[in-house]
């Protein structure tokens, strides 16, 4: 069963009735947009109850319990909770602005949601030029946050957006560096083209195994994209109570935490588009819609893995955060591109079959792996060889 | 007749973006209003079948230029209370002369003939623009890169505290 | 395709080396000198074997000649047009290789036994250096001599103008880096140049003539589209119709654009070879650590100006279809330098000003020769002083590293105990009425920079420079070229008398200080690269003899000759054929070396100095010694024809000012004070406060109107603009 | 193309006024440099409306629209710092009180 002949015979039957052309691509358009936009929200809400679920096992509690079997009923709970509060708007703020964030915040995660192919050519909008969309689309979001936190005139709320530019700026451009890699492989902007590429070898053509490191990197930088922690520090409680958002109650607040999950779905979903082999799988050449499961399946191990460290890991302090990106992630990104630019020059001027290519990009992302790890390593051993044994003491060198 | 429309759509509230970003007296509403009319601009590049553009466009001005304008507004937040006008003593000179220029430029342009070509956009585009890159414009794509350096080492020699 | 030695394909390999070491040692071994100088010494060895397997494939095949190899990639393209980057070798890169890999090499190991701890520094304040009896630099003077190695080793291979240029100016920045190497050393007379101050005055004096090189550069490539030697020589229409196109200059009038370019080009040459008037600058870079006065201001960078003009000889030769400008430019500025060196060399004190006159006086020998058209006996010329000359430094470092030991020696076990280290007298190594003697005390040093003495002053049959030289005479003479012959002629009966008047000061007669008493042989790193260049610096001629020579044309080969002539023929309008032989030039010139040599023995070999003893010449030539020793008052003349007027202009309107301006207005103010006494009551209430308040109104109505204008702001200015730009437009549709 | 090169021409040619406008009359520093930004947009939308009306094949437009990001944002960064600079030693970025540009 194809996913895409549905739609065709689907546009073939609006056709038949007589519709002009311009106006069944419309409906088209609209239709396909509304599915996407259910999609979304309907996960939303088991996103979220799966995150605080796998919280509260890790931290040994139980979770969510209550409402409905094994607490699944929990998100609907809140969401009406949410929806039947007072919509607070500060009487100093920004109105128009103050309004206008939440919705910016959620409208740029679901146009993200076009471009991602959920299965061979099941594309929102199949477009050439997909990763820089997804660049494009991404740097939206600060624009919301800035937005919240300066139309709410508070004082942590502005301070929040602060964090929420040096951060998300900081950390889109090793993001982006890495997200270049599977570009050079493929030679394609193409996200569909991409997942498409890693078709070979039974699995072992994904890009994870072809180049750990860059995985490794976008991983680390999603993380600091998606705002979660250890990089949550743009709402870190304890810090700045809440952040840009400290003002939203109500639905208002709602759409800003659906935009949170929705983010690192999404985050999710490009990681296993560019690095796991999208909707590659078994089967999935003879059964298209097979794709849609595997897809979705390797978007839901990514997101576990993203629930997993914000339950484990401790805080980062902010000067550590930006130093993180700034003398870690970008040089090692940077490295990262440039060797894979040459491996895939060699790969095509010496003809080399694509086997060796893969084998020596691996053997590129190993040694850059190493070589960040001891450097790494050399700056904790200075910690340890000075007096004051705290690791993150201030009066340590800076990293 | 669909493109007529989504045209005039958008290049209307492109325009009035970008009035707003001159007439909004609040500073941010009026870097709002410039993301707005970057926004429209990146629309308009689609239409005329130049995607990478567009997609470059929001990184670029929304993504970074806007940014760092709204960042700077935040950060100088509050010299920008209650002054005496958004303006300088001289704005009507410059309304003048302003609309007088358009309306010139704008007859020049509309009787000026051109020879138009109509031709699908080649399929490789984007792969054709890279190879411009290093390919044909190699130099100008240095110096770019170079002035980009320059301007970075610039900005941070001259913002930073003595 | 023809087909090629391998070896060729490896030639854009010879300049990688070096570079690598200067990377290796800048960024890794800099810490470690001795790993640091055996990083620099093995990289030029393999450069010197990969240039000698070059250049001996060549000389195997001479037939290539006509074929020279041309290995090119894109590098820039620049809209339509990409420069390309690549490698040509012909007979003249494989000579130049031959000749530049070996001296390279040679002075490479040489440094490595030179650069101990030096003299003008305090080894307290760098014990560890001290304690290795090495410069504490060294690592960093090894870096800068393997770049320059890049640098030359790149401009010999180099297939276009615009990589030449770039090579051409990395020397030159390792020049200024190694002149100025000791720049914390200074001396007790102001007046005398600072390594620092030679460093910049080499820099900016060869920047001279290097902005008249690229200009030439530019206009070639307007012309031409390419700048690559093959490409423009293959073209001869192309250079038929440069030489015939002419350009109108203001004081010149019509000059044929080859000929205009051509000597831009050659501006670039008197600059790096420093030819008269941009000769200053060498003389000062003999500050630098000697074997850096070996390698770049004798051997390899200050030939590169020769090589330039060599290369480029086919352009030359093509202006002088039309108006004989540029050779003859050439011709004269080379003869003239030739002789006016040599008259300086012959009273100078310092052992290194003497050879680096010299150096300057046998450059222009060789321009003088490309003027003329010898171009073959150029390139031989080129080729065998770069090897004698490069002895004779090395020899004369060597002697100096001597001398200062035996300074250093005298001083701590003789009477170091009553003077204090920092209040002693200074005493200069490099004076050769500091020496004397030095035959017994050196001998390896002593013979070889003898054998390099009878080359430089071309003692005839048996050593390289006399059948270099020789072939330049002749050409000169069959030419009709008689002027320049006879300039050259008394140039090389100078050359032979200062010479020997070195080498008599040095090595024989008693020692006149305690100093050169002393003076222990050199190490063996230094002295076998100097046996090394003897055996070039004798028997390297031997393969240059012209057939047309009796008796020994006979004996000896003339290989070098043969090939350089036929890669002469190969390039378009070069005229190579050999000088006939005469009699009288041919033994007007050996007499003259002979006798310059007899001259010499007779006033310092015969009775030699004693200590303290003036120069002879001195009581002889009067005044005219003095002009010499004073390098003809041409650092003085540049003093005041640039710092002088500027100094008496300020003192004239300071003059003026007080004598004139004061007076007048002082006589104008005892006139007001007399007139406003007389007329003070009606003329001061209607005309002058009349006049002062309409000055006042004037002024403040001009300002209301222009302040509108002016305020300082630039969005006044670019509202201005627009209304301009806007005015403009409307022209568009009026016209 | 249903839609005519001449109303993308006189689309750019009012974003360019008005935010030639903005630089001429706005007094804040800031607005006067989002008034450049807005001119070189409009630049840029003419660039690219030539390339799709008059040269299709040939990518040159789009190369050059991209150049003109690369001097857009230089021009930011180093305005902006420019203005940093300039409110710490007089305290105000209002443009009409820079008037040093005269003798």
């Amino acid at each position: 069963m194809d996913l895409r002949a549905i739609g065709e015979s689907f546009i073939a039957w609006l056709e038949g009735l007589g519709i002009p052309q311009g106006w069944v691509l419309l409906i088209n358009w609209i239709l396909g947009a509304l599915i996407i936009l259910g999609i979304a929200l309907l996960m939303a809400l088991a996103l979220i109850w799966l995150e605080r679920k796998i919280a509260g096992r890790i931290q040994d509690r139980l979770g969510p319990n209550r409402v409905g079997p094994f607490g699944l009923i929990q998100p609907i709970a809140d969401a009406l909770k949410l929806l039947t509060k007072e919509d607070i708007t500060p009487a100093d703020a920004d109105r128009i602005t103050y309004n206008l964030a939440p919705a910016i915040a959620v409208f740029h995660v679901l146009m993200l949601f076009v471009v991602i192919p959920f299965a061979d050519k099941v594309v929102g909008a199949n477009i050439n030029v997909g990763i820089l969309y997804l660049m494009a689309f991404g740097a939206l979001g600060t624009m919301a946050m800035l937005m919240a936190g300066w139309s709410s005139r508070n004082k942590y709320a502005l301070l929040g957006g602060f964090r929420v530019v040096a951060q998300l700026f900081s950390y889109e451009i090793p993001i982006a560096l890495v997200m270049m890699i599977p570009v050079l492989l493929v030679g394609s902007m193409n996200l569909n083209e991409i997942a498409r590429g890693q078709g070979s070898l039974a699995g072992l053509g994904w890009y994870v195994w072809i180049m750990p490191a860059a995985f490794l990197l976008y991983f680390v930088a999603a993380l600091a994209e998606g705002e979660r922690a250890p990089f949550d520090l743009l709402e870190a409680e304890s810090e700045i109570v809440a952040g840009y958002n400290i003002e939203y109650s109500a639905m208002k607040f709602a759409w800003f935490y659906l935009a949170f999950f929705l983010n690192t779905w999404i985050l999710s979903a490009i990681a296993t588009t560019l690095f796991l082999g999208g909707w590659q799988g078994p089967f999935v050449d003879q059964v298209p819609a097979l794709g849609v499961v595997y897809f979705f399946l390797k978007t839901l191990i990514m997101f576990l893995a993203f629930a997993w460290v914000r339950a484990t890991f401790p805080r980062l302090r902010i000067d550590q955060m930006m130093a993180f990106c700034w003398k870690v992630l970008v040089p090692m990104a940077l490295a990262l591109l440039l060797g894979s630019a040459i491996v895939v020059k060699m790969g095509t001027e010496l003809n080399l079959p694509g086997v060796v290519t893969n084998g020596l990009m691996l053997v590129m992302n190993i040694v850059i792996v190493l070589v960040t790890l001891s450097l790494l390593g050399r700056y904790t051993r200075t910690l340890h060889e000075t007096k004051n044994k705290r690791l993150f003491s201030p009066e340590l060198p800076r990293l | 007749m669909v493109g007529q429309a989504l045209f005039i759509l958008t290049a209307g509230i492109t325009l009035l973006m970008a009035l707003g970003v001159v007439l909004a007296r609040n500073l941010f509403h009026a870097a709002l209003f410039l993301v707005g009319a970057f926004f429209g601009i990146a629309v308009l590049f689609i239409l005329l079948e130049a995607e990478f553009l567009g997609a470059a466009q929001i990184i670029i001005y929304i993504g970074a230029i806007a940014t760092l304008i709204v960042f700077a507004i935040m950060l100088s937040r509050h010299v920008m209370g209650k002054e005496a006008g958004a303006y300088n003593r001289n704005w009507y000179f410059a309304l003048a002369g302003v609309v007088f220029f358009f309306l010139l430029l704008g007859w020049l342009l509309i009787k000026m003939p051109f020879n138009l070509v109509t031709a699908e956009v080649p399929a490789d585009a984007i792969a054709q623009i890279g190879q411009g890159f290093v390919g044909h414009y190699v130099v100008p794509f240095e110096v770019a890169s170079v002035l980009l350096l320059v301007a970075l080492i610039g900005a941070i020699m001259l913002a930073r505290e003595r | 395709m023809h087909d090629y030695p391998f070896v060729f394909n490896l030639t854009w390999l010879i300049p990688l080396p070096t570079a690598l070491a200067f990377f290796a040692i800048i960024f890794f071994t800099n810490p470690k000198k001795r790993l640091s100088s055996n990083v620099a010494i093995g990289a030029v060895i393999i450069a010197w074997i990969l240039s000698w397997a070059v250049a001996f494939a060549f000389f195997l095949k001479p037939e290539l000649t006509e074929h020279p190899f041309d290995l090119h990639v894109p590098w820039l393209p620049m809209g339509e047009i990409a420069f390309h980057m690549g490698v040509a070798v012909d007979a003249v890169t494989a000579g130049m290789l031959f000749m530049v890999g070996f001296v390279l090499t040679m002075i490479f190991i040489y440094s490595s036994g030179y650069m101990t701890f030096p003299g003008h520094l305090d080894p307290k304040q760098y014990p560890e250096a001290a304690k290795e009896g090495l410069d504490p630099r060294y690592s960093r003077f090894f870096a800068y001599i393997s770049l320059f190695a890049t640098g030359m080793l790149g401009l010999v291979v180099a297939d276009n103008l615009l990589m030449l240029f770039i090579f051409w100016e990395i020397m030159g920045l390792c020049s200024y880096l190694l002149i100025g190497f000791w720049f914390d050393k200074s001396y007790p007379d102001p007046n005398q140049i600072t390594p620092k101050q030679a460093g910049l005055k080499a820099f900016l004096t060869t920047r001279v003539g290097d902005v008249l090189f690229m200009m030439g550069l530019i206009f070639l490539f307007i012309h031409a589209g390419t700048l690559n030697f093959q490409a423009i020589f293959a073209n001869v229409e192309f250079m038929e119709e440069l030489a015939a196109a002419t350009v109108t200059l203001p004081v010149f009038g019509a000059v044929s654009w080859a000929v205009l370019i051509s000597i831009l080009i050659f501006w670039g040459a008197i600059g790096k070879s420093a030819q008269f008037p941009l000769h200053v600058w060498l003389p000062d870079a003999m500050e630098g650590p000697t074997p850096v006065s070996a390698l770049i201001h004798a051997a390899t960078m200050v030939s590169a100006g020769v090589y330039l003009i060599v290369r480029m000889a086919p352009l030359f030769a093509a202006s002088s279809h039309g108006v004989n400008g540029a050779m003859t430019f050439v011709a004269f500025i080379g003869a003239f330098t030739a002789l006016f060196a040599a008259t300086i060399g012959v009273a100078q004190k310092d052992i290194k000003k003497v050879l680096a006159y010299s150096t300057i006086s046998q450059l222009g020998y060789m321009f003088a020769a490309l003027g003329i058209g010898a171009w073959v006996a150029a390139i031989i010329h080129l080729l065998v002083h770069a090897f004698f000359k490069a002895l004779l430094f090395l020899g004369s470092g060597s002697v100096i590293h001597g001398v200062e030991h035996g300074h250093h020696h005298v001083h701590e076990h003789g009477h170091g105990h009553d003077d204090e280290h920092g209040h002693e007298e200074y005493f200069d190594p490099q004076d050769m009425f500091n020496m004397g003697g030095l035959l017994k005390r050196m001998p390896i040093t002593g013979w070889t920079f003898i054998a390099g003495a009878l080359s430089l002053s071309a003692f005839p049959f048996i050593t390289a420079g006399f059948w270099s030289k020789d072939e330049i005479l002749a050409h000169a003479w069959d030419g009709g070229h008689m002027a320049v012959y006879w300039t050259l002629a008394i140039g090389a009966f100078l050359t032979a008398f200062y010479t020997f008047r070195q080498v008599f000061l040095t090595f024989f007669g008693k020692p006149r200080t305690e100093a050169a008493e002393h003076a222990p042989e050199s190490v063996r790193a230094m002295t076998w690269p100097l046996i090394g260049l003897a055996f070039f610096a004798i028997f390297g001629g031997f393969v240059a003899v012209p057939k047309s020579f009796p008796v020994f044309g006979k004996i000896f080969s003339d290989f070098m000759i043969k090939l350089m002539e036929m890669q002469g023929e190969f390039y378009p309008f070069l005229h190579v054929a050999p000088a006939e032989f005469h009699w009288t030039p041919a033994i007007i010139s050996m007499t003259l070396a002979l006798s310059g040599i007899v001259v010499a023995w007779l006033v310092y070999g015969w009775k030699p100095l004693e200590a303290g003893q003036p120069d002879p010449l001195k009581r002889w030539l009067g005044p005219v010694y003095t002009v010499l020793e004073k390098k003809y008052y041409f650092d003085e003349f540049y003093h005041l024809i640039a710092v002088r007027p500027t100094l008496w202009l300020a003192s004239f309107f300071a003059r003026f000012d007080r004598g004139v301006i004061d007076r007048i207005v002082n006589w104008v103010g005892a006139f007001g004070r007399w007139l406003a006494a007389t007329l003070r009551k009606w003329f001061d209430e209607y005309v002058i406060d009349g006049a002062v308040n309409g000055v006042g109104l004037v002024t403040t109505w001009t300002g209301a109107v222009v302040r509108l204008i002016q305020t300082g702001q630039a969005q006044t200015y670019l509202l201005i603009l627009l209304l301009s730009v806007a005015v403009l437009l409307l022209l568009i549709p009026l016209r | 193309m249903t839609v005519p090169l001449s109303w993308y021409l006189i689309f750019a040619t009012a974003l360019f006024s008005i935010g030639f406008f903005g630089v001429l009359a706005r007094r804040n520093a800031i607005a006067v440099l989002m008034g450049v930004e807005l001119m070189l947009n409009a630049v840029n939308v003419n660039l690219v409306a030539f390339w799709r009306y008059l040269t299709p094949t040939d990518l040159s437009g789009q190369i050059f629209v991209v150049f003109v990001f690369a001097v857009a944002a230089a021009e930011a960064a180093v305005g902006l710092a420019l203005m940093i600079s300039i409110y710490r030693t007089r305290k105000s970025i209002n443009v009409d009180e820079l008037n040093e540009l005269k003798l």
